[in-house]
This record gives structure tokens, C-alpha cells and sequence, in this order.
């Protein structure tokens, strides 16, 4: 576009609006010894956050009061805008079209007779005036928020060099308390997978600890595992197990390891054979 | 350990940590010592740390993940120097929805486009995503079961915010009762930002 | 620009860039400036930076591409805790089996598959001889000469136990509610077995 087309477009009565915002400063007269490129343009577009940016825009621009809007008046400049925008052919998001036909509704009921019934009648504008008001305070709320110091803008994350030290590699720590209840999980399962044998249980180890007293002397040692018949299956070894560990503290037996890990001897106690 | 060897266990993990420090953190440090610091003397280390600090280059702040030393604003036009990459300014648009998530959080990606009268890109709520700004607190149970955001700790952190309290409040708005009314149904003070709950 | 304001600057920079600095870097950062630093005037200002940080946390020290402050060595023992590299809770299988072994030693892996009634992953075993656990105490002289496994010393260190006898005899785990009601007296109830099906 040449700057004389552009400057065909500027209607008399547009002198007061903007054709680009350059550094938060409005344009309104454009250069006249300038080309301006319609990406220009674009950007004067997308100076505006939409229908109600415009709008607020516009009220700010003339110094009116938001409470009470001549709508007339900025509806008819608000379709300036839009007109300007499409015989620019730049293509205008459907929230302006929407904004504008709202507008020309608020300015035909403003044209109404008021008081039709006696009764308080809602002004035609109050939802407009209620919209651009919440958009306006986040609008603020937005400025507000980017002046705020912002990390890697304003302030910095410092980052001493700790390249000498290696991270801590820390293994999940286990209580004893667990170790036991997974031992404890671990026999509920034999038990339960046994047959159901499990009121029994005391007395079958009972038994096995009679049989195993039985089969050890006291003058000689047997090895552990010996006693241990791996056919009874899983709960047979482990009722062995138990028995010996009972054994053990009731102070029957006598287990001795001549090294560490070694095989493990078991005997009678010889006391109990006194 | 002595206070000075405190002060210099904490100033340095402060400074080589690179994420704040919360005080439950900086006690976290002393694990495998016999004599670990007590929550009362981390505090009154970290007020020593930030007055020895004063008038120098770094400040010590408290944020929402707890305490940062970093390079105080007035240095940014050197600090920028260090990076050839100059740091994203971002959209108008980004900030008026991140406004928005932020003060009226939780609120679904229509509730903002009702306010700022105009469409929300995904682009824009993607950046806001890949920022760790915000992030999806729920849906609201209405059809479509739409996505209800709210911001993060990141953000907090992000903006030098302990909190969503210290946002700058929302300027009132000048106006009729019967708008009051309107807007703020439930008696809230539009003065504040409502913190999420 | 003052000499304390040059040095807040060069502190900051050297702090903030995450990379170490050479004089010329440190120089460039005021290219912008009206008045320059010169060369020896940076140099001075590291050495003043250098003695304001003896007997602190950080040391400056120069590296091949130039300065850095570092955090000293002495005090790696409390930095390395920032970099925690926490696993999740070993599994259940896991625990079953270490107390399996604990129990049973010496015992063969298939030995522990027939008393969990279920297989024991690779994984697992090799989890807790890496964790120093257990040990391959020697050889079942059955066929395949499976290897035993016992319980190692870093086990009953780790498990505070004087040896194995300090373990609970199993026929006291087996009443157990009394014990559960000792061990987690907050009704907490991480050991619950799984239920039958």
C-alpha cells in the first residue's frame, strides 16, 4: 500500500485515531514521506488485546468517564476502527464483530423511552461497563505482574561451581520392623497356602521339636541342615526351623558355627539328659 | 560446629545449591552430624547471611520454595552481558491470562477468554504449561469437563513471591454498588487476590 | 563506578554465570559502560574478592578458561546432600526375600522361590549384594550346586543388630498383632499382608 492509498483511508473525522503505537505512543498522523508496509499495520492490530482493549482504549483516548459512556460516540468510533480494519483486509477476529453488534444493541435500547413501568430499569450499558471494568483490572493486574522482579529478567539464580562434589546416592533406608513384617507376610502366606493348616501350626511344631530332640544326641554334633528335609516342602522346613529356634530358647539344643558361615552344629543340651 | 562454620555451611549451600533452600532443606544438610543446628539457629544464620550480604551484588530472598541468594535487579545490565540470549519478554496476551489464572485461580480457559473478551491461543497456554507457571488443578464439572487452572510454585518463585498474597493487589473497581454486587456475589474483597484453595 | 560497586558486579557475574570467567569475559561485561575498568583494576578487584571469601564457604580459584568460585572442598560433606539421589522404598518382593535369607541362611535362591511360592527376580538378588547384604556363603552340593546365601555383616550393621540371634524368633512374628501394635503404635500399617485371594 502506497502512502497516498493510505492516506485515502484516513477519513476527516479519523484524525484522532491511531495508525500504529510506537513505543506505548499512539501514531495518529502517519509519515507522510513513508511507506508503511501492511505488517505495520498488523502490528498496530495487534496493539489491541481485543474488543474490550479497544474500547477502554477509545474511553481512555477522549477522557471518558467508564460509568457513564456516550455510546453513541464510541460505538460510532469503535466502527470506524472495524471499517478501517477491513478495507485493510486484515482479517479482524470474530470478537469485534461480536463487540459491534452488542454496541448498536446497547445504543438502540439506550434510545428507548426509560421508565416504561415505574420500575428501576437496568441500564443497557451495565454489562458492558461491568466487562470492561474485570478486563481493565487484569489488564492493570498484567502490568502490575510483568513489573514484578522476574527471575533470569531482573534478578538471578547464582550457581557456585560444585563440579568437586558428587551427589549423595542414598539407598532407601529398612527398619528391622519391616524386615520382620515381611517375614511375618511371608509365613501368613505358607500358612494360608498350606492348606489351611493354620490352628495347627503351634502343635505341629511342638511335635517337631520332640522329634528333633529325639533324633540329636547330646555327645555328638549333627549339622543343621541335616535336620532339614527339603521333600516335606515349604512349611515342613519351616516348621523345622521354628521348632529349632524354639529349641534354642528354651535352651535345649546347642548350636555352634566353627566359622563364620560356616556349617552350623547342633546337639542336645546335655543338661536335659541328666 | 561453630556459628561461623554454620553460617559458612549454609551461605555456601545457598550459593551452589541452585534451586531456594527451605529451612527444613538446609537442616536436612546436617544428617550425619552429631550435633545438628536447631531450626531457631538456621533462621538467625540466614539473618546473618542476608545483613552480610547488604550492599552487595546478591540479596537473600524468602520465596514460595523457601530461601534464594540471588543477583539483586540493579545488575541486571551486567548480568544480561553473561548470556548471549536476551530473556523472553512476553506478550501482553501471556500476561493478561497468567493474570487472570493467577488472581481468579482456579478458572477454565473459557472463564478467561469471557474476560479478556477474546480468544485464548493454545499457544499461549502451552508456554505458560512449559513454564511450569501453571498447571491443571481439576475439571470443572459442567459438560465438556473443562480444565480448571491455577498457578504453580514455579510461577511464585518465578516472580520473587513468597506466596500468592504478595501479588499486587487487583485495583478496585470504581464503581456502583450494583456492579459490586455483580461481580463479587459472594461478598469477596475484589482488593485481594483470592489464593487458591 | 566505584571500586565496591566493581566488585559487587564481578562477584555477582563470577556467582551467576554457571561457567568460569577470564578477565577478558569479566571485561565485556562492560562494554556498554561509559567508563571502563581497565585489566589491572579486574585483577585487583578478584584479589580483593578472593581474600573477602577466606574462611568461607567459596574460594576463588582460577581454572584453565579462567575464574570461579567454588565451593571448598571441606565442605563437601554437607554440599554433597544437596544433590540427594533418593530411590523409591524397595519393593516387597525384596523385603521377603532379605528376610527370607535372614531367617533361613544359608539358602538357595530356589529355596526362597519355594517359601515365597512365587519366583525371585535377578534384580532383586543383585540389588542386595550390591547393597552389601548379603553374600554367596558357598554351594548346595545338590545338583546345579545352587549358590547359598546368607546375611553379611553390613546387614546387622545396617539393621542395628549385634547378630543374628537379635532377630525375633519367628514364633513370635507369627503373633503378630501384638508386635504390629508395638512397632506402629500410630495405626500406621505399612506391613499389612497382602489378603488372600
Amino acid at each position: 500500500m502506497s502512502v497516498a492509498e493510505a492516506d485515502a483511508l484516513r477519513a476527516p473525522q479519523q484524525h484522532e485515531m491511531p495508525f500504529a503505537i510506537v513505543h506505548g505512543d499512539p501514531v495518529t498522523e502517519l509519515p507522510r514521506d513513508l511507506y508503511i508496509p501492511p505488517q505495520a499495520l498488523e502490528v498496530f492490530l495487534e496493539a489491541f488485546e481485543g474488543p474490550l482493549d479497544l474500547l477502554l482504549y477509545l474511553i481512555k483516548r477522549h477522557n471518558l468517564n467508564i460509568l457513564d459512556i456516550p455510546i453513541a460516540e464510541i460505538t460510532r468510533q469503535y466502527m470506524e476502527y472495524i471499517e478501517l480494519m477491513e478495507e485493510l483486509q486484515l482479517e479482524l477476529a470474530a470478537e469485534y464483530l461480536v463487540m459491534a453488534a452488542m454496541l448498536a444493541e446497547i445504543k438502540s435500547r439506550m434510545l428507548l423511552p426509560r421508565h416504561v413501568e415505574g420500575e428501576e430499569e437496568e441500564d443497557p450499558r451495565a454489562e458492558l461497563v461491568r466487562r470492561l471494568q474485570e478486563y481493565e483490572q487484569y489488564k492493570q493486574a498484567a502490568e502490575s505482574m510483568d513489573a514484578l522482579p522476574q527471575l533470569g529478567r531482573d534478578v538471578f539464580e547464582v550457581r557456585a561451581d560444585s563440579s568437586g562434589i558428587s551427589p549423595l546416592r542414598v539407598q532407601p533406608q529398612v527398619s528391622i520392623q519391616e524386615l520382620i513384617l515381611a517375614m511375618r507376610d511371608v509365613l501368613h502366606r505358607a500358612e494360608l497356602s498350606s492348606h489351611h493348616h493354620v490352628q495347627r501350626e503351634p502343635l505341629s511344631v511342638r511335635e517337631r521339636m520332640s522329634s528333633i530332640l529325639g533324633s540329636l544326641s547330646s555327645e555328638k554334633y549333627s549339622e543343621f541342615r541335616m535336620l532339614f528335609d527339603v521333600t516335606e516342602g515349604r512349611l515342613g522346613v519351616v516348621v523345622t526351623f521354628l521348632a529349632i529356634l524354639e529349641l534354642l530358647r528354651e535352651a535345649l539344643i546347642e548350636m555352634v558355627q566353627a566359622q563364620a558361615y560356616g556349617p552350623i552344629h547342633v546337639r542336645a543340651m546335655s543338661r536335659e539328659l541328666e | 560446629m561453630n556459628s561461623s562454620e554454620l553460617k559458612n555451611i549454609l551461605e555456601a549451600a545457598l550459593l551452589a545449591a541452585g534451586r531456594p533452600m527451605s529451612v527444613d532443606a538446609l537442616l536436612e544438610l546436617f544428617a550425619d552430624d552429631a550435633v545438628k543446628p536447631g531450626r531457631s539457629e538456621v533462621r538467625e544464620t540466614l539473618s546473618a547471611i542476608d545483613a552480610d550480604w547488604s550492599g552487595r551484588g546478591l540479596e537473600l530472598v524468602q520465596v514460595a520454595s523457601g530461601y534464594r541468594l540471588q543477583v539483586r535487579s540493579e545488575y541486571a545490565p551486567w548480568m544480561h552481558r553473561l548470556w548471549m540470549e536476551r530473556p523472553a519478554r512476553y506478550s501482553r496476551a501471556l500476561l493478561e491470562t497468567l493474570a487472570i489464572i493467577a488472581y481468579r485461580q482456579p478458572v477454565t480457559r473459557g472463564e478467561i477468554e469471557d474476560i479478556r473478551g477474546v480468544g485464548v491461543s493454545s499457544s499461549i497456554m502451552k508456554t505458560l504449561m512449559e513454564r511450569d507457571w501453571i498447571r491443571v488443578l481439576g475439571h470443572r464439572e459442567v459438560p465438556g469437563r473443562p480444565a480448571m487452572f491455577g498457578t504453580t510454585r514455579e510461577f511464585l518463585d518465578d516472580f520473587n513471591l513468597k506466596s500468592l498474597e504478595f501479588l499486587p493487589p487487583l485495583s478496585e473497581i470504581r464503581n456502583l454498588e450494583r456492579i459490586h454486587a455483580d461481580l463479587f456475589p459472594g461478598g469477596d474483597d475484589p482488593g485481594q487476590p483470592s489464593p487458591p484453595n
